[in-house]
Parts: C-alpha cells; structure tokens; sequence
C-alpha cells in the first residue's frame, strides 16, 4: 500500500492504462500541459506527449462528440468536462449519441468512452460550478455511472472504466482531489455495480455516495457513540446499482437512511428510497429517511454549506430512522 | 487524359449509382405511402443523388462517414446493401439495425458507417472524431460528415470545424444543402450565404459546387480528399441541390413555389447525364437500360426481402443497450 | 364548451394570450408560416405578423437564449423546440441560465418565459423523437415543470404558463394533438400546483400525468368491472406538485400505483413513490407499485410500445396494489 | 473638431474609468490574497481595461448587456457602484445579488447589466435577446455581449451571430480577446485566427482594434454602435489585449513565457494612456492626481462597505428561487 491523493490515484490509473494500452488517449481543455484543472493529468503529457494529452478549445459539445467517433473507430477516448456543470452544453452528445448508438445500430457500433468530470460543492464556486447533475445520467439507459469516494475506488474503478466497451460517465468530486488514502501497490481493478461496505453496523443503513460516504462516516461515529450502530453503504456506481447489497444490509437492520448531495427531488436518492419502500417496505422498521441537498441554486458564498447535507443533518435522520 | 479528365467506367459508375438511389428511393416512399415501412418519418433524397454519388465514389476503402436523417442515398453510394436497409426501414429483424433504427438510424461499421443521425447537426462531431482517429493512426484515410443546410446553423458544426482544422484531421464537413430545412427557405436560416467564407474563416480548405452537376461534386471531391490524405487538414464542401419530395415523403411542401420546384426538376441530375454520357458515346442506350434494369431488381429483391423478414420480439427491446454483461449481484440500476 | 382537439386548445391559448398582451410572441423553428411541426400554431402569423411568430434556424441552444435575455428586458417569449428530445442542446441555457438568473442575481432578475415541448411516443420516431425527458427538468430548481394531459388543461395550463413570472418549461405529448375535448368558451386559466382527479375512486389511487392520464383512465374502468374502484390522479404539473392531492387520496385508498411514460430509473415516478413510502407508509396496506417506461433507448417499429407501460401493464399493478 | 475627434472631457472619462478599474481589480485582488472574499474564484481584468472603458463610454442609457466571469471592469464603466459590487465578492448582503451570486454573477437591471456568467459563451445568446427586445419595440439602444477568446469556439456564439444577422439585431458581439483561455493560448484553441472573417461571413460588421488603446476602442465602439443604432444589423468586435494576472488571481501563469508578459505590461493601456493626455495639455499632473485619490477613496469605501456589511443568514438560502408565489395547497416539487 502506498498514501496518495485522489488526484493521484486518478493519474496512477490514468498512466497505468495508457501505457497498458495505446488506444487510450485524454482529452479535454487544458488537460495538457496545464495538467488539469485539479491537477489530475499534471505531467502526463511529458510521458506521452500533446498526441494523447489533448488540450481542446472551450467546445463541450465538440469534445464528446470526438470522443464518440473516435470511440466507434477503435480508440479508447478518455474526454474531461471540466466542470459536471458543463454538461448541458454536451447533454444531446451524451444522451442522444453515446447512450443510444449501439442500440440504435442493432449492436453494430460500440463505445468504448469515459466521459470524466467533476462536481459537488466546496469551494463556493456559485450556482454553475458546484452542482451534482447525476441524476440526469443515471436517467439515460445505455450509459454507466460511476462515482468514487476514496482513492483506491477512484483508480480502480478509473482503470475499469476505460476498459469497459459502454461508454461511462466517471464522476469525480472537487472536494477530494487532496483526500489522501491507500492506494494498493499493485494494479487492482473495481468492478462495476459492488457497493462497498465503508462501515459496518447492524441499526441503521446509511446509503450514499462520493463525497457524502465521509460525512456520513463521521455521523455514524458519533450516532455509535450514542448506541446507534450504523452500517454506511459507498455505492461506487450508481448504473449498474448494486441493489444486492443494499437489500441485505436493510434486511438486517431494518432501518434505511439515503444521502446525497444532489438536489434531493427526482435525484438517485429518489430512486433508492423508492425502491427500497417497494420491495422492503416488510423488513422496515420506520419509512425511509431521505436527505438531499435543497431545492435551490448553489449560492456562492457562505450560504454554500446550507444547501447540501451536513453531519447535523445526518445525525439527525439517523435518529430519526433509529426511532429516538 | 489529364489528371482531372474521368474515365468512361467512372462515369458510368456515377450515372449508375444516381439510378439505384433513384429507385431506391421512389420504391421506399412507394412502401411508405402504401403504409408497410415502419415509423412515420420517412426522408428521401431524390434530387440529391448527384451529391451523394460524387462524394461517395470519391471516397476510398477504410473512410468513414456520418449522415443526417435523410443519408439513404449516400450510404448506397458506399456500399449499403439494400436489403438490409428496406428491412430496417420495414421495421424487421434483418434490418441494418435489427429493427431498433429504422430509417433515421442505419449505419453500418463494415462499410465505415458510423451512423445516420436523427438530431440535426448531431452526427457532425462523431465524423469529426473518426478523422481523428485516422490522424492519431495515421492513416490517409478520411471521415465525412453529410449534413444539411439546415445545420449550417448549429453551433457544433462551428467547434468541429475548428477543432478539425487546429489538428489537421483528415474530415470533410459535406453540406447536402437542398435550399430548405423542413419549411424554412435556406435564406430564412443563414443571414448570409457565403458560406465558403465560413469555412475559410475557420481555416478549412472550402468549395463551393452544383450539387446537380455529378462529375463537379465528383472532382471537388476528389480535390478536397487529396488535401486532407496528405495531411492538409479538414475541408469544407458545399453542394447545391434541392430536395424534389417534401421534407417527408407525405409533405406537399405548400411552403414552396411550384414554379421554384420546376425549375430544379427541370435540372434533374439524372437524364441529363444519362444524356451527356450517351451523346458522347460514353454508354450506350442499352448500357444505360442494363443499369437501370439491374436497379429495379435490386430494389425489387430487397423489397421481398424486407416483406419476408421476421418482425422483432416483445425480448429484442432488451438487447445492445450495452456491450459489458454485468455480474449476476449487479442489477442495471 | 366547445369540442376541440389539443392542439387547437394550445392554439386558442397562445391566441387569447397574444391578443391580450403584445409583449407575448411565440418563437421557434417553423412556427410561422409552416405552422409549427404538429399544427399548433397554425394560422397564427395571419393574425400576429412575423414579428410576432418568429421561425428561427435551428439553433436550440441560442433559442433559448434568445427568449431569455428578451424575458430579462420586458416581453413575454414563448420559445419553442420542436422535440424534447432535443433540449440536450440547450440545456445549458435551460438549467444554468433561466432557471438560476432570479436567484443568482439576488432577485433583481425575472425570466418570464415559456419553453414549450412536445415528447413521449406514439409515431414510432426513434430513440431521438420519442424520449419524455420531464425528471431532467423537475430536477432543476428555479423551472416549473407543466404536463397537461386534456384539451382544457392545455389552454388553461399555457394561460398561466404564459402569466407566470418564472421560467416554465411546458410539455406537450405528440399522442395528443388530435384528441378532442370540451373546452370552455369563456376564459380560463388553470393554476399550477393543483393535481385533477381524472376519476374519483376508493381503493388504489393511480398517479400520473400527461398521455398516460389515459391509459390509467382505461385501466380503471376494466379494474372497475373487476371490483377494483381507482381513482386517477393526474398531476398537471411536476413542479409545483400537488402532493396535497396525493396524500389525500393515498389516505384514502391505502394502495398507490404510480405510472409514467418515462425511462423507470430516477424517474418522476421514483420521486413520487419515495414521497409516499417516507411519509405515508403508517396508512400503505401494500407497497408503492411502479411502473415506468423501461430503461432502454425507445426502439423505432413495433418494438416501440413494448417499451413504455401499456394498458395491460396498469392493470396488473392495479391488481398487484389490490393485493389480487 | 472632426466627427471622429474625441473632446477633452471624454478623454478624461476614458482614463478615470480606467484608472477607478483598475484600483478596484488592484484591491479585490488584495482582499481575495487576504481571504476576506468568498469563493474559490476571482478573475480579475486588470489590464482589459481600455476595452471596458472605451466600449463602455461608447454606451447610452437604456443599452443593456452580459459579461463573461471576467466582468468587473465592464461593469465599473457601465456604472456599477463598487459598494455593492465589492459586497457581493465578499458574500455579503448588501451586494448586489444578495450575497447569493458572488464574483461571477452579479448583475445589476438598473444599469441594464443582466448579468455576468460563469459558463463560458454562456452570455452570449442572453444578450442577443436583449438586442430582440430592443429590435421588437424599436428602440435604437443596442445591446452588448462581452465575452473572452476562449468563448470563439463555443457554438452558441455562431448561432447567436446567425441570428442577429438574420433579424437585423441591434447586438455588439464584442470579444475581449486576452491571449488566454486559462492556461491555453488563443492559437492552440482557434485555428485560424482571422476573427475578422467569420464575423463576416456571417452577415455582421466586423471589426479588430488594438484592445490597449482605449481611444481606439471608444471610436471603434462607436462606429458599430451607430451601424446598430441605425437598424443595420448587429457587429463583431474584437479588442486585442492580455490578462496581467493569471486566471484566477493566484494562478502564477507557469505556461505563459516571463518576455511575453513584459512585452505586454509595457503596453500598459493606463500610464501610456495618462502620458499622452498630460503631454498634449488635455489634463494635468493634478487633474490625474484628483482623479486617482477619488479612485482610491472610492475604493476604499467599498471595502469598509463590504466588511461591514452583514453575512447572509440561513433563511436567505430559499429567498428568489421563484418570483410566483404558490398557494398553500401546492407545495414546491
Ligand atoms: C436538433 C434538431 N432540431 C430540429 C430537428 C427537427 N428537424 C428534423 S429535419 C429538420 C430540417 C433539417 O434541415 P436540413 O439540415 O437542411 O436537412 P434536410 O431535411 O433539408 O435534408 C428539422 C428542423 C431535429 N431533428 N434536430
Ligand atoms: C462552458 C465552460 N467551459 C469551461 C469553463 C472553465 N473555464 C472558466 S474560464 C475559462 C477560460 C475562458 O477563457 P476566455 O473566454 O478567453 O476568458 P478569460 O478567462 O481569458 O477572460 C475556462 C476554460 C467554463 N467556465 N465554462
Ligand atoms: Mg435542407
Ligand atoms: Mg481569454
């Protein structure tokens, strides 16, 4: 095992893969020389030169759609929105073309893209630099959605994600790009569609995701301290949903607490807690405790913190679900 | 024979692929309107299979290309069998597409096909990443993007255009441009028309030619290609045609002046080629009959083909949505 | 009363509204003198003039834009793209910029726009004409999100649309337009957040919106031969939801089935269903029953209505929540 | 006095504006090293300021408009007032979004400034819908996007020029050209870089000046305006200029050659500027020094303005998300 950033991991995964494979290239703006806007591709390029670091221009739609093509012609794109915010300028790119090509032509054409970017709030960068848009993707049968909280997930599920033939969408968090974690020595690839176990606990499930799996270690921390035992479920990918897991931990505790980042109406924790009320609603002991980030742009600005889920507030739903 | 003269077989090439787009064409709207293709969009492409041809026979082994909603003409010109696309237009399991498609979606990897594209504009930027692709290979391949004139106005057209000609990639971005999108008269959309200008400005190589007149697309083509296989860059190629059928096959097209329509009927790319080539003794009649013969039963076979062929299953809805199975404690969320 | 299909209902509202108030025009691609792709502002450019029935090239993302720095400074856009399916191509515009200036700008911005669409299936268009993208919308706060299923809602619900203040992103159905209803001669404007009880019932409430209105409407009359009374909800509009309505019913009924067109997964429907299964499941005799269109790209041809909820599909769930 | 002349007084606006510019950017800059702003994000335009200055003189009441993130500078000239401009970059109340927009977002419809924008390009077509506006109810203001190199090759740019062009619109497309799209210089983002051209080619009155001369920015400014305000059509601006500081204020710009940076900061739009007017008796040494203590006291104000003013509270997280109320029975979505 070796300590490393997130950023790190993601560049370990980076390299590791296109010196694995040549079909492999990055592009996306300043992703070159820059390294990145979080650093994550800095010195990259001194190893494999401006052909596979690929600095664009400023043209969203235009980066993906160079990624599909070169992705239905044999490479293995790796493009970078820079900011998740970005998304609606390539959405009919995403949406339209790589989710439905290889149905569209009856399984003639593949593509084989990861589609990075980065979201979430932290760093009061404003309504359009801080937003968690997953649910748009999640929506969009034909792509895979991945978001890793810890360093280890980042590489390993980075390096799955390129070697996968479906085109990905690799969600990354702005607030962890300096999370230092370990990180095998060797090469490990995380699968597609196996929630992780972050915490074990047999009272309250806790089920979320990117960034949120450490406020909400820290909240079953304290809930323990309180008698409550939470277990907290890390997703990983959020298409494929590793609803397995997420069954067997309510059917041992009864007891179901979603958190996320994202606006909280018609977000993946919607589906979730639907889901789980669907199918367990006999195991449960108390509904479904869903907690979302509000129903308001992102302000810039202290009023940040407000808008997305804190520990109090998880604290809170995990009592609330516990039934004190 | 000078270097830009065409040989007798290449132009028989070009008159007989416009006659089998032709025939194509008015048999699938012939299906259409006698209700036996699937979905209600149908878009054919008579009065532009100069275009269609001229760019096609230019193109080589291994290009690539996209298309627009209304590409069956130019997918023939490259190869497209016609049976597997009257199946699909049919809605039918031996479809291009296995049904999933339809009109506005056949593509076909073999022939370097990367897809017909139902969003104006949309397929442009795909095309843009196959000549990537040939840059990055280095190859002397190219890829070409057909659009409409309607896209002219999409601001992806403008990124790909740059980022294309910022790397030097090998794409031709292909204006099919038949004076209308939908309803609006092309000088309704584009303040301008001086679209070589457009190109140029984004530092395309750009040409502007009759879409009516074969054997000028054909050798613009041609032009255009050797730039971008010697590693010139992207190119710009703008061909005037005009759409003979409404926006679909049912449209009337009141929007249009019927004296408009006959003045482009009366330039129909077809019999004055065929005229040309038999005045100059290029063809003959019976060649050109042969031809036209050897089309009908093409069309003829593929529209028994496509009749005869299975109609998907309630289970085909689930197939191709992705390549990856995913593990059995994986449900697809 | 008068009878008059859908789209003419849209018609008259977008007439009454350009009568009363010049500072309304429609904007979009062949909405002049072509009349609009499905008939809806046919003959309207006799009575307004081009100024006032804009045909636009077909540039989505800058129509949007358009409408919204014409709504910053005084007129009443409404804008209009031909599909849903192609709101990928202004997304930005939608999310980033209409709905979040009033809010960014500390509420000295107003965007009093409508952005009318037309989705769901029923021409066996393809994957990039078919699509009901609403949950994309819902999502975003700062929209209001409209679906109207009848004649008089259309006219009623693009009345207030058109009146309202904020950014509304109106949806039509393309299965619709040549229904034909009763609609009021005299003027009326139907508010938003107030769901319809398409058809009173006592034992399973059905909730929906938009085409599916009629299909649940089917369904229940067959339930109802087999002893099942169900009432239909339709919801008018996502955003604001009427869960008012809902709730009532649900505490009535003690069975719930939620239906809609759109893809299953973080669906409107997910949303819905969390809602009631959190806060209602003290008075659930039965678990939430789902049914959404399915998660795949939505097949030109036959296989078309294999993939959004049929008749047949409504009644089993009826029967499921029944606990037949 | 030619029709072109500037007059005295104007010259003496030009250099205030930029001089009350540039001691606002010089400050909030020191505020964000002290970590008295809020957010992660301040961009400063230090150095652009002849553009804002001599484009936004050229402006006239009732003319509205949008800026990129950059957009400070273009906003003092308009007559943004520093208080709450400054309170807004600190996250206060008092500013002029609330608290709620920061940096990047403040607008102001006083002024007629709908908005600066954080999406790259993202203004653009905003305000070529100001510019529909003025055209609807035929008044002769204009309206001005003001956006960065980077912004060329975003496609909405193309779209939104199309249009205007199209419908005669009273819209100054007006590119504040600083070499730099973060850490990538305009020649590897555009790949030709005749700017000129594709305003051109499509159908708008184009125009490049040097971007460091601020009389040839207020006449430039001018000509275009009066081309708009007259009904011809809409304009393509481009000013040439460079960010002195990096991208953000703390990027040190390690991509950026030390040589190319002098050359630039030696062409200083303000004492060059200040130097001409003293030494052809226009102003003196004391009028300069007038107008900079008013600068620096103006500042200044703003500053103990924005400390003093109140952080936001919790509650005003849900205030302006929507402007119509919704009665008790619906709740929000
Ligand atoms: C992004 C997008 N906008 C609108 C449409 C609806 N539409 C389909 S074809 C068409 C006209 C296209 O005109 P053109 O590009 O000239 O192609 P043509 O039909 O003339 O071949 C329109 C507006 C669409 N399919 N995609
Ligand atoms: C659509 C979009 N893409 C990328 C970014 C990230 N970004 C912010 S500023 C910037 C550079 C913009 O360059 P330019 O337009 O020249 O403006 P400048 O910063 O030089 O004033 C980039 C890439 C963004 N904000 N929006
Ligand atoms: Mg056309
Ligand atoms: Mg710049």
């Amino acid at each position: 095992m070796s300590v490393m950033m997130y950023r790190e991991a993601l560049r370990l995964a980076l390299y590791e893969e296109m010196k694995r494979d040549d079909r492999v290239f990055l592009a996306g703006e300043d992703v070159g020389s820059y390294g990145g806007a979080y650093a994550v591709s800095r010195g990259l390029i001194q190893e494999f030169g401006s052909e596979r670091l690929v600095g664009t221009p400023i043209s969203e739609a235009a980066i993906i759609g160079m990624g599909i093509g070169a992705a239905m012609t044999g490479l293995r794109p790796v493009v970078e929105l820079m900011y998740i915010d970005f998304v609606g300028l390539a959405m009919d790119q995403i949406a339209n073309q790589a989710a439905k090509f290889r149905y569209m032509s009856g399984g003639q054409l593949k593509i084989p893209m990861v589609m990075r970017m980065q979201g979430g709030t932290g760093r009061s960068a404003g309504a359009q630099h801080s937003q968690s848009l997953e649910a748009w993707l999640v929506h969009i049968p034909g792509l895979r959605v991945v978001m890793p909280a810890s360093a280890r997930d980042a590489r390993g599920l980075l390096k799955t994600a390129i070697r996968s033939d479906d085109p990905v969408v690799f969600i990354e968090h702005k607030g962890l790009y300096a999370k230092k974690e370990e990180v095998p020595e060797e090469e490990e690839l995380v699968p597609f569609g196996k929630a992780r176990i972050a915490r074990s606990g047999s009272d309250v499930t806790l089920i979320t995701y990117s960034r949120m799996v450490y406020t909400a270690l820290e909240a079953a921390e304290e809930a323990s301290a309180g008698g409550i035992d939470v277990e907290v479920i890390d997703l990983r990918t959020l298409n494929p949903l590793d609803y397995h897991t997420i069954e067997k931990s309510v059917r041992k505790t009864g007891t179901v607490v979603v958190a996320y980042e994202a606006h909280r109406n018609v977000g993946m924790g919607s589906e979730i807690s639907a889901r789980i009320g669907e199918e367990l609603m006999d195991v449960l002991k108390h509904p479904v405790v869903r907690i979302g980030g509000k129903d308001v742009p992102i302000p810039a600005t202290v009023l940040e913190k407000y808008s997305i889920p804190q520990k109090q507030d998880l604290l809170e739903g995990i009592e609330q679900a516990a039934g004190r | 024979m000078g270097k830009n003269d065409i040989d007798s077989r290449t132009k028989r090439s070009l008159l007989r692929t416009m006659v089998r787009i032709r025939e194509f064409e008015d048999s699938v709207g012939e299906m259409h309107l006698r209700g036996l293709t699937a979905g209600s969009m149908l878009h054919l492409s008579v009065g532009e299979e100069a275009i269609a041809a001229g760019i096609g026979l230019a193109m080589q082994e291994g290009d690539v290309f996209t298309t627009h909603h209304r590409g069956h003409g130019i997918f023939i010109a490259r190869g497209g069998e016609m049976n597997r696309m009257m199946a699909e237009i049919f809605g039918k399991s031996d479809g291009y597409c296995r049904g999933k498609g339809g009109s506005m979606h056949i593509a076909d990897v073999h022939y370097g096909h990367l897809g017909a594209n139902a969003i104006v504009g949309g397929n442009i930027a795909i095309a843009m990443g196959g000549g990537f692709t040939q840059n990055y290979r280095k190859t002397s391949n190219v890829s070409v993007a057909f659009f409409g004139d309607g896209a002219l106005n999409q601001g992806v057209l403008y990124e790909s255009m740059n980022m294309a000609a910022l790397w030097d990639l090998p794409v031709m971005f292909a204006v099919v441009n038949n004076q209308y999108g939908m309803g609006t008269r092309i000088d309704r959309a584009s303040a301008s028309q001086e679209f070589v200008k457009r190109g140029e400005s984004f530092g395309l190589r750009s040409l502007q030619v009759d879409g009516m007149d074969v054997e000028a697309v054909y050798q613009g083509a041609n032009r255009l290609f050797e730039h971008s296989r010697s590693g010139k860059g992207p190119t710009f190629f703008i061909c005037d045609a005009y759409r003979f059928y409404g926006h679909g096959r049912k449209d009337p097209s009141p929007y249009r002046e019927k004296n408009e329509e006959k003045k482009w009927w009366d330039r129909d790319p077809i019999p004055a080629y065929k005229d040309t080539l038999i005045s100059a003794d290029l063809i003959s009649d019976a060649d050109y009959q042969e031809d036209l013969d050897a089309a009908k039963a093409e069309v003829a076979d593929a529209v028994e083909f496509a009749k005869n062929s299975q109609v998907p299953e309630e289970n085909d809805l689930y197939t191709y949505v992705y390549v990856d199975p995913i593990d059995a404690s994986g449900t697809i969320g």
